[in-house]
């Protein structure tokens, strides 16, 4: 593949970022935000080939017979550390960055459209910094396709810190207001805790295998063509050989590869919001709503699962990694669920949902073995993390819409605005019906492949999982209820009714509910699997439904369904009966309500005991006992010199005496030392 | 003497101190400054790619454009020059910091005159010092470099500066007083028994005559000489007092510049002679510098001065430089000089937005500044930029340094000194959260004092001064290979027997 | 009698025709002429001084007096070196000498200065004690008349009756040591007695002798504990004097010092000695800082600094080398430029307002910048801060004393590099007086007369020359190296 | 009886003590100047004791005696003057009131 058009992928946005952030200033609003949305286009359409020309172009060097090989269509040498340990920045082509690339580019334009109607307000004047915020929008897009065509370990590294930090500058876009600064700093801090666990992980990892490349970690080169590989347990196995010979065979617990894993799922843990680094992200929705459509939900929140995806050969070499990551995803996702049934805040509920379904993709990423159904876990992980994005980013741009004509994030400010702005409505709908998991939308397809994969490794996390995706409907619907019916709306005096939105930011709700409607009957089995091999023999527009476990499948529609009507009961009309839900269970209630108190622990470990028990003391011991050892030597001399100063007491007679005794007593010292 | 390029890296500035001398009014010392600072840059710059050009075409000596001339013959004290790719990027981030820092110092008041004297002085030393090899050379310029302080901080500085100044200036010469000793020491056992005596450093390196018991002795009153200007735990209390009294150029100076002199020596001197001593007791000195650079990043978190933020995190930033030499491998080295680098730039641009701020506001607490990013924009965002170079983003020069130092620590065979990397590394978190609590407070936010509102943003000096920094930390941070490579390449030659015995 | 004898003590000779000439002068020389004396002396010292550099004419003997005294190219320089001292002092001294209380007795100052350096010429050829007892004598007693030369001043008179009393009992002291070792080894050749003290085994007495010669010489040198009467005498004496006590006198006793040590007292070297010069170079040095640290008067600051630079410059003895000796003299050159660039200024202010405390230098660079400038220098250069020549002496003797090689006097080397600091705290605690204490400036602005000015300059010049400048030290060097003292 | 070496050594060296003793306790300046000329006394003593009875073929200590002699008396006649002068100044001659200077 000429290597013009992926230079240009990751070229475009760069470059929209440097024109808008150094000359910004300099140009009208208009300019700005047509600049930044027709160039993300540009790289979409660009996007689009890339990924179309490597699933469907037949090229030898992607794909050979049924296996998606992997290629890397340039690799620059970035910095070398040691001959065989060199940062490269490449662009490595394979299933899960073809996918990664669309969806990307595709949410990236959305919220690049929406975001000219959403930066301004409802006389039409731009909120100040328009530039500034397509040009991070720029950055963060360039970053987050730089991370998923990463080439090696440590490329990935780089943009997966330049997505924190583009999160946390669009996270503090209102950066008057104090609550998005601490938010903005939270989310940083929190994923840099999270990142030096992924970098000890890559520094044991390439200690150990001498390598940063994915390739030379999971794959084998393909013969007879450059820069082209396949997916390889035996390399991965290969691997494992080298840290069993070399490394220390225990090391508290567990061995030295899975520590390294387990520290670099760490990295993952963070960006992804696993419990207990979940605590950034319900903060960060104090940035702009196309922000978090983008960063929150669809893009970057999932790194961490495609971290995973990328080193699943790796990590299928240490079960007991696996293991971790499912546990980790497994409560996390109730976790999530059971808070998001609680909150106002409609951002909130989302951000809850965002990471109750990142869970779910990691527990399917964890539950995944080749020996079932190809590794079908890993199918739905990727499956999921596809249509999610798509279906969240929809909820959320509704969620802006809802915000912007309001004013107010609470749903408690909303009810009943079905009437006021259909358009939301029906989208938001669907939306919601995606998430649920009802047939035919999207979401259906992706979470019931989830949970066969969960069937597939213990009836425990089935079951598990099944739970909480009723939750899922459940506080999607109550959601949804609450902002479009429960009761009439009620309009302040002097303020208009509300009503749907411009075309710029309908045209993005009414694609992505499109997206949502079908995304589910892309035949992924044929596209996105773990060592790239196909999992049907012919696809149709019907393989998804035709390959379906019906039996899991019925289940989970029933479960689904169920929570939907419990929803509808309780939140369609108003009524008594949350009131009375909650006093059934006021202790669960309030847990949830606080978020089972995670920010108040953080709070407590942060503010009390480093800042107060580690920071404060070193700085009191710097400054009282280094620096005063320092003083106290300048002192120590002066008050010596006050000490002697009797010596000279201008008597000429102690001074003869003082020179006779130091006569005496260096001849006597003298004498009894040598006789 | 005159035909080596070398030489006018002293010259050029001399040059400077007589133009001063004759100068009558502002415009004549500006001119003076800009001209001569310029000219060290474009001397620099030509040097860079003179050697890269020497290089590629093969030359393989360790240092090159090496001149000798005979100074106190009896005693073979030598005025010798001689630079590496090591000593090049020093010169170079030397120059560019003496041009922002001529830029910074616009408006000195008072008697600018005697300040650029000072200042410059300054520079003699610190450029005498990159481009010696002779140990008395070197040392001579190294005290040159330290004494214009006491004044620079005395009469410009701010705040409790009698007490910073003669405090700076005590342990710094403290530290030299070691290393006095450590180099005479040196001397006596530069050749073998019989021989003749230098003070040449690459002579003394070819004749490893030093035996063990005396590298013993040696090594740690050399290291800690360096290390106390480096800022090595204990001995790095100079550095919050000392920054926060200096004037604006003299803290970008002296963090920039003054601090690496403490980390270059360290590794020309102390491990470049003493190779088996550094071996041996590098555990003494890793933990030392270990506890220098999560301390120091601990120490940061709770201050309410600007400065002495900056200061705590140059002690944190520099302990990782000899945190790296003392790993002794090719990559972990490299990094420590391109942490220099880094730290360098990044530390003068925040040394010099903090002078611009205070500057304005008359305050340097940050409890008592917020939302600057409304009222001076240019300078909160440079401020931001770097802050994210000093917390490691890609792309600026922070990251590629602080990596190439983890990487290569982290490939130290002993388990010792991996547990120790990963105590170090743990430093980027805690390094995040004092430079965001500061951009939080200082830049974000409401606005705190009123009377801020009607401050002005940055003038044309003051830019020029923050963007060629900024600039040099961006290009650090795109294209790390370059600097790497010429950093490595030395390594590769002239510590190839020294790496060899790891 | 060979009377060509007498050709060997050159400088000697010429040192005591400026003396005559001088005392012709003052005497005879009518009253109307009399204005001319400083300048006449001065001259005339000036060209004594350029004459003792030439080299001597012709085959000159090294000895006369059978042996008595001897003269070698290292000791016409250490006497060159102190000429040059003695020089700067008198240019120095001009202002004060015709000032209206002292014009009237300036040539009697002239004349003692002269005596007194003729004592120390002697001190320092001497190879016999007799001779050297009077070169001792020489060039003590008349200083306390120097000392005690401003009549106006009480401070004077009780300077001089410590100087006196303390001196007459340190001779005795010194005396009584010299007759131990004259029944010891039935001589007072230099050379008799170091064949006898090379043979004879150790004794008590000898060592005992030895602590009273070194008490005796270390009371001229002002080493601890021999050292109270310093800060008092030069705090009392008119300025003009304390500098030439402190660089002069105090140079010329240094050289001595070591010629006795290592001539005299050479074989026990390692057995006495160096272990004694140990001791009392760290209490010199140390307790000279420590009494430093917290002068407010100028002059006694100087003394106290002066006390521990003689520390340092025993440095060059302990040595006991070649090496050493170049340093010695080499930091003995440095030392009398650096402090006597400090004493120009001080004497500076002095003549002009009288003030001499430390606090009267605050703010001093606002009204004097160039007086400011020259006593930073000094203070630079006597903390030992390159460029200035300052750092190379004490580089070069610390290089000497290391020279030795034993681990001991790497220790000692140590404490003596940490007392640096302390030097150097109270050496710059004169330049933040004057450049950053921000008190008004108490002394205001005044143009300092010539002669005051030409003495800084010298000064100046030799604090920045001499260092950079190698091939002082470079000759020093091969000069104490055909010296063959060791 | 055979006066030996040590009957002469042995009041030198009482002298020169009760010199010290002297210096250390009187306060009358002149009183110390006696006592300075005792020790000074005590040391010509031993010079001339010593050459009398250990090297009796040469004249070393004799003539160090003779010039130590004329050395002393130019001391002294030095230092009387000197407290003279203070003795005008301050109208007495306790060495302990001479302690303007110190510390």
């Amino acid at each position: 593949m000429d290597p013009i058009i992926p230079i240009l992928i990751l070229a475009i946005p760069l470059c929209m970022f440097l024109v808008l952030g150094l000359f910004g200033n300099k140009m009208s609003h208009p300019i700005a935000g047509i600049l930044g949305t027709a160039g993300m286009g540009v790289t979409m359409v660009l996007a689009y080939i890339t990924a179309f020309t490597y699933f469907f172009s037949g090229a030898p060097q992607f794909i050979d017979g049924d296996v998606h090989l992997q290629n890397i269509v340039f690799n620059q040498d970035w910095l070398q550390f040691t001959d065989s340990l060199v940062i490269r920045l490449g662009f490595l082509l394979d299933p899960i960055s073809a996918l990664m690339l669309v969806v990307i580019t595709t949410i990236s334009f959305m919220v690049h459209l929406y975001s000219n109607g959403y930066m301004r307000d409802h006389h039409g004047v731009w909120e100040t910094g328009f530039q500034r915020f397509y040009a991070f929008l720029s950055l963060f897009s360039f970053s987050m396709l730089g991370l998923v065509v990463a080439t090696n370990i440590f490329q990935m590294y780089i943009f997966w810190e330049l997505v924190g930090a583009s999160s946390y500058l669009l996270i503090g876009f209102y950066y008057t207001k104090p609550s998005a600064v601490s938010a903005s700093k939270k989310a940083f801090i929190v994923t840099r805790f999270a990142d030096l666990g992924f970098l000890i992980g890559i520094l044991i990892l390439s200690f150990y295998t001498g390598t940063f490349n994915f390739t030379d970690l999971t794959s084998a080169p393909v013969a007879g063509m450059d820069g082209v590989y396949q997916v390889s347990g035996e390399t991965a196995a290969g691997i494992r050989n080298i840290f069993q010979t070399s490394a220390a065979p225990i090391f508290m617990g567990g061995s030295v590869m899975t520590w390294a894993l387990v520290l670099i799922f760490m990295g993952g843990m963070g960006k992804s919001a696993m419990l207990p680094l979940h605590i950034w992200l319900p903060d960060a929705m104090e940035g702009p709503t196309p922000v978090s459509a983008l960063i929150h939900a669809a893009t970057m929140v999932v790194a961490g699962v495609y971290l995973v995806a990328r080193l699943f050969p790796l990590y299928l070499m240490e079960v007991t990694s696996l293991d971790i990551i499912v546990v980790v995803g497994a409560l996390t996702a109730l976790y999530a669920a059971i808070v998001a049934c609680t909150q106002v805040d409609i951002k909130r509920v989302l951000a809850f949902s965002t990471i109750s379904q990142i869970a779910f993709m990691m527990v399917s990423l964890g539950v995944a073995r080749p020996e079932f159904h190809h590794g079908i876990g890993y199918m739905a992980g990727m499956f999921h993390l596809f249509t999610h994005a798509m279906f969240k980013a929809l909820l959320f741009l509704c969620a802006g819409a809802l915000i912007h004509a309001i004013g107010s994030n609470d749903y408690t400010d909303m009810h009943g605005l079905r009437k006021y702005m259909p358009v939301t409505h029906i989208t938001f709908l669907i939306g919601c019906l995606a998430i649920a998991g009802i047939i035919p939308f999207a979401g259906f397809f992706s979470k019931d492949e989830i949970l066969t994969a969960c069937f597939g490794n213990s009836m425990v996390w089935y079951i598990w999982m099944s739970f909480v995706a009723g939750l899922t409907a459940f506080y999607m619907f109550r959601l949804y209820y609450l902002i479009f019916w429960w009761k009439e709306h009620k309009i302040h005096e002097g303020h208009h009714a509300p009503h749907d939105q411009p075309w710029t930011m309908t045209l993005p709700l009414v694609v992505l509910a499109a997206i949502s409607c079908v995304a589910g009957f892309v035949p992924f089995g044929n596209l996105v699997t773990w060592n790239g091999h196909n999992m049907f023999d012919h696809v149709s527009f019907l393989t998804n439904l035709e390959n379906l476990d019906w039996s899991v499948a019925v289940i989970s529609l029933l479960v689904a369904v169920a929570a939907i009507a419990l929803a509808t009961v309780m939140y369609k009309k108003e009524n008594p009966m949350p009131e009375r839900m909650r006093r059934l269970m006021p202790n669960l209630w309030r847990w949830s309500r606080n978020r089972f108190y995670w920010d108040e622990l953080y709070m407590f470990i942060t503010h009390k005991i480093i800042f107060n028990l580690i920071c404060r003391p070193i700085a009191w011991f710097d400054r009282h006992i280094i620096d005063g050892s320092m003083d106290g030597m300048a002192y120590l001399a002066q008050r010596a010199s006050y000490a002697i100063r009797g010596l000279q007491s201008g008597n000429i007679q102690m001074y003869v005496w003082v020179y006779l005794i130091g006569a005496l007593l260096l001849g006597a010292v003298t004498v009894i030392c040598l006789i | 003497m005159f035909s080596n390029v070398l030489i006018y890296f002293v010259v050029i500035p001399l040059i400077m101190l007589l133009g001063l001398a004759l100068s009558r009014n502002m415009k004549q010392i500006r001119t003076v400054a800009v001209v001569g600072s310029s000219a060290l840059i474009a001397l620099s710059v030509w040097l860079l790619v003179d050697y890269l050009q020497l290089r590629a075409a093969g030359e393989t000596a360790e240092m090159l454009y090496v001149g000798s001339w005979a100074w106190f013959k009896p005693l073979n004290i030598n005025l010798a020059v001689g630079v590496d790719g090591i000593s090049i990027a020093m010169l170079l981030l030397s120059s560019i910091i003496v041009f922002a820092g001529s830029f910074a110092s616009w408006k000195i008041e008072p008697l600018p005159r005697q300040f650029f004297l000072w200042l410059i002085l300054l520079s003699v030393g610190v450029f005498g010092f990159f481009i010696s090899i002779d140990l008395f050379t070197m040392f001579m310029f190294y005290e040159v470099a330290l004494i214009p302080m006491y004044l620079l901080i005395g009469v410009w500085g701010s705040g409790n500066k009698e007490y910073s100044a003669m405090k700076l200036t005590l342990m710094l010469m403290g530290g030299s007083a070691f290393l006095m000793l450590g180099i005479i020491g040196i001397y006596y056992h530069s050749a073998p028994e019989g021989g003749q005596l230098t003070m040449n450093l690459l002579e003394i390196s070819r004749n490893a005559s030093i035996d063990k018991g005396w590298q013993y002795f040696l090594f740690p009153m050399t290291f800690v000489g360096f290390g106390v200007l480096g800022a090595m735990f204990p001995f790095h209390t100079w550095s919050p007092d000392g920054h926060a009294s200096a004037p604006t150029a003299v803290s970008m100076l002296h963090a920039g510049v003054l601090m690496k002199l403490g980390g270059y020596g360290c590794f020309r001197v102390a491990i470049y002679l003493m190779p088996e001593a550094a071996n041996d007791l590098a555990w003494i000195f890793l933990i030392l510098t270990g506890i220098s650079v999560v301390y120091g990043a601990f120490s940061a978190c709770v201050q309410t001065d600007l400065k002495y933020i900056n200061a705590y995190s140059s002690v944190s930033h520099c302990g990782l430089v000899l945190f790296a030499i003392l790993m002794l491998n090719t990559t972990a080295m490299t990094g420590a000089i391109m942490q220099m680098l880094s730290h360098g730039l990044m530390t003068a641009l925040f040394f010099a937005l903090i002078g611009m701020i205070y500057g304005r506001t008359h305050t340097r607490d940050i409890r008592q500044m917020g939302g600057l990013m409304k009222i001076m924009p240019f300078l909160a965002v440079c401020y931001v930029i770097a802050g994210m170079a000093s917390l490691g983003l890609p792309g600026l020069s922070g990251f590629v340094a602080e990596m190439t130092i983890f990487v290569g620590s982290f490939q130290h065979t002993d388990m010792f000194h991996r547990v120790f990397t990963i105590v170090a590394c743990c430093s980027i978190v805690i390094t995040a959260v004092y430079i965001l609590r500061v951009v939080g407070k200082l830049l974000f936010g409401p606005v705190q004092d009123e009377h801020h509102r009607t401050l002005t943003d940055a003038t044309w000096w003051e830019r020029l001064s923050t963007i060629t920094l900024i600039i040099c930390v961006a290009a650090i941070g795109c294209f790390p290979n370059f600097f790497s490579d010429l950093i490595k390449f030395t390594f590769n030659t002239s510590f190839a027997q020294l790496l060899g015995m790891n | 009698m060979d009377y060509s004898q007498f050709l060997a003590m050159k400088q000697e000779i010429g040192l005591l025709v400026v003396f005559l000439l001088v005392f012709l002068y003052d005497t005879f020389m009518p009253r109307r002429s009399q204005g001319g004396l400083s300048v006449f002396t001065i001259i005339l010292f000036a060209v004594f001084t350029v004459w003792g550099f030439m080299p001597c004419m012709g085959s000159c003997a090294d000895s006369a007096f059978a042996g008595m005294y001897v003269t070698s190219p290292v000791m016409m320089a250490i006497k060159g070196i102190l000429n040059v001292g003695v020089l700067i002092v008198l240019i120095q001294a001009n202002k004060w000498a015709n000032s209206e209380i002292q014009i009237m007795r300036r040539g009697e100052f002239y004349e003692l200065l002269l005596v007194t350096l003729f004592g120390m010429y002697l001190m320092i050829s001497a190879r016999h004690f007799l001779l050297f007892v009077i070169g001792l004598e020489a060039a003590s007693l008349p200083l306390a008349a120097m000392v005690a030369f401003d009549k106006n001043h009480y401070e004077s008179h009780e300077a001089a009756v410590k100087y006196i009393l303390t001196a007459v009992f340190s001779s005795a002291i010194f005396m009584m040591g010299l007759s131990f070792v004259y029944g010891l080894t039935g001589s007072l050749y230099f050379s008799t007695i170091a064949s006898v003290v090379a043979l004879e085994e150790t004794s008590a007495m000898l060592i005992v002798a030895l602590a009273f010669v070194v008490a005796g010489v270390g009371f001229k040198l002002s080493l601890v504990p021999f050292h109270l009467w310093t800060a008092d005498v030069y705090q009392g004496a008119p300025t003009s004097v304390t500098s030439y006590l402190s660089v002069i006198s105090k140079g010329a006793a240094a050289f001595a010092f070591l010629v006795i040590l290592t001539q005299v007292f050479g074989a026990v070297y390692s057995d006495i000695w160096e272990w004694m010069l140990y001791a009392l170079v760290i209490l010199t040095i140390t307790v000279g800082n420590l009494f430093a640290l917290r002068q407010t008067n100028m002059k006694r600051f100087l003394a106290f600094s002066s006390i521990s630079q003689a520390g340092y410059i025993m440095l060059g003895v302990v040595a006991c080398n070649a090496m050493g000796m170049a340093s010695l003299m080499y930091y003995i050159l440095v030392y009398v430029f650096s402090n006597l660039a400090a004493f120009g200024v001080i004497q500076a202010i002095e003549n002009k307002t009288g003030k001499v405390g430390m606090a009267d230098y605050n703010g001093l660079h606002k009204t004097n910048p160039w007086l400011s400038f020259t006593m930073m220098l000094a203070m630079f250069s006597l903390a030992g801060i390159p460029p200035f020549a300052g750092f190379f002496s004490k580089f070069f003797i610390f290089t000497g004393a290391i020279a030795q090689g034993s681990i001991a006097i790497y220790v000692l080397v140590l404490i003596a590099l940490i007392n640096t600091i302390v030097s150097l705290f109270y050496y710059l605690l004169v330049v933040k007086a004057m450049y950053i204490n921000p008190e008004q400036p108490v002394v205001g602005a005044f143009r300092s007369a010539c002669s005051e000015r030409i003495g800084m300059w010298i000064c100046v010049a030799g604090i920045i020359g001499l260092g950079i400048v190698s091939c002082f030290y470079d000759h020093l060097l091969e000069l104490s190296g055909t010296f063959g003292l060791f | 009886m055979e006066i030996t070496l040590l009957y002469y050594l042995i009041p030198s060296l009482i002298m020169f003590c009760c010199g010290v003793y002297g210096f250390l306790t009187r306060k009358n300046m002149i009183a110390i100047l006696i006592s300075l000329e005792l020790m000074l006394n005590a040391v010509d003593i031993n010079f001339v004791v010593f050459n009398r009875f250990l090297f009796p073929g040469q004249m070393e200590g004799m003539f160090f005696t003779l010039f130590a002699i004329a050395i002393a008396a130019a001391e002294t006649a030095l230092a009387i003057a000197i407290i003279i002068n203070v003795f005008r100044a301050v109208k007495g001659i306790d060495v302990r009131d001479l302690t303007k200077m110190k510390f």
